[in-house]
């Protein structure tokens, strides 16, 4: 897994990429934890994830209540089908808002 | 068409085990020329059961063996894990409510549910000392099994 | 670009990755008109597709609608993002068939 | 932030040369740490502009010269293509009909609707030899430009 920060336009973007296990999803819950307590609009690219198990599922959705009790926008963008599959599941995709790409993220009302 | 083959990993309680597992599973479906979709639902499954064990499975801090076989045939990948915790059958685990609101959803409880949503059967088997479950993917054919 | 067949049930399971410009779609074309002429059921595994121009998207329509006519099916899946957009631009997400993953391809009536 | 930045390529009406511009772009948008996804849709654009010009763009078969120019700034890359070819203005083109049905629907023609929807801006110029496209794309704001 890899984390990095951005910024674009009044967003704080974060690309999170590679396997998100429950090994390292610490690491990612601590980083999102943070990154909520300082930050309004966050839009997380999710283009070069290539995994993620329940224990990331439950950082996001962590990451996402903490936004959302300060009014905040959490918009997350590029998740690959599979990925995209295990939200479904999870029934995560009518909680979080997501796009296809940066410029559909950005550009959304939310 | 390969031949059955079956792969046997001894693995111990500890969320570092997980990079061998996967590795292992990764080899094994690549040998087999198991499409990357299926090898990612089986990497996925096989996490989540395994994670769950770790976590939930043991009241000491001893060391424990966590055993994953994964069986190949032409028609399907079986995945038998038998560990000697604490029992647990997760196909009598209470269902997540995908209709409750994002309030009323507590981050975690999504283990069991994406094995469960994941595999095509999962059976479970209480054994003396411990539990056997049993995911299967299927790789040929429509029916869904369960 | 790479091509690569395989079967699936009764589905012949074409894997087409990399990049489909427009120097070698015509590579791609004569391929798919080929599978075309001799099979009934295609599936296509766009994984790992990086990207499509719209010489390619041409290819894929005219597959589709020799298909249609012989009275078979094509169905798509494993697009991301990217590439699913620009089906979508193109219109082309209600001429195809498409899925997330390989096991909702083929279980999928159609 | 990096300091604004020109590029400019020179390339033969040949389709062979698209590696030469993808290699270009690509080498551009990494310098100037430009997202994957804007990257993705100005090389997409940019490869349908160049094929049209090749392809239907002159009447002999002699060699001729496409300039690209890449121009980056903080809010946006301008790119700008001159071919000394037949006048041809894509605004003018008329627009796929996306209602259509697939018997409708013709194998090709969707070059320059995937130009216009990629981009943020599409300017077009004649020139006495030729034409002059400009396209434009924003890296940072909300609004889409027209
Ligand atoms: N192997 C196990 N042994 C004991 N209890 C388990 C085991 N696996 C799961 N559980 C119990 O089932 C619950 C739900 O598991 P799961 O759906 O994976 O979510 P999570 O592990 O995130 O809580 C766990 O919280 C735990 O109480
Ligand atoms: N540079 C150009 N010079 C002359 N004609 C062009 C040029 N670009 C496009 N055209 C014309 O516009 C039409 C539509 O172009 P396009 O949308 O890219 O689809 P396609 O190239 O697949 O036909 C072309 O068929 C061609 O007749």
């Amino acid at each position: 897994m890899k984390i990095r920060e951005d910024k674009i336009d009044e967003f704080a973007l974060l690309e999170v990429s590679g396997r998100v296990d429950s090994e390292n999803a610490e690491t990612l819950r601590k980083y999102l934890m943070e990154l909520g307590g300082r930050e309004q609009r966050i839009l997380i690219d999710c283009t070069g994830m290539d995994y993620i198990s329940s224990t990331g599922l439950g950082a996001l959705l962590m990451l996402l209540k903490l936004i959302q009790k300060k009014g905040g926008t959490l918009k997350l963008f590029g998740l690959s089908p599979r990925i995209a599959e295990v939200f479904g599941i999870s029934g995560f995709d009518k909680f979080f808002p997501i796009f296809p790409d940066l410029d559909a993220a950005r550009r959304a009302d939310a | 068409m390969k031949a059955d083959e079956t792969l046997v990993l001894k693995l111990d309680n500890s969320l570092a085990a997980l990079a061998q597992l996967h590795a292992a599973v990764g080899e094994f479906c690549r040998r087999r020329a198991i499409h990357p979709d299926i090898e990612f639902k089986i990497d996925l499954a096989l996490e989540e059961v395994f994670t769950n064990i770790v976590r939930h499975g043991y009241d000491d801090s001893d060391p424990h063996e966590i055993v994953v076989r994964l069986h190949g045939s032409r028609e399907r990948i079986r995945i038998r894990i038998e560990d000697d915790g604490r029992h647990f059958n997760p196909l009598l685990a209470p269902a997540v409510d995908l209709n409750a609101a994002l309030s009323e959803r507590r981050v975690g409880g999504l283990g069991v549910h994406l094995v469960r949503r994941l595999m095509d059967q999962v059976r479970y088997r209480r054994q003396a000392d411990g539990n056997q479950l049993t995911l299967v993917k299927r790789l040929a054919g429509k029916e869904k099994l369960t």
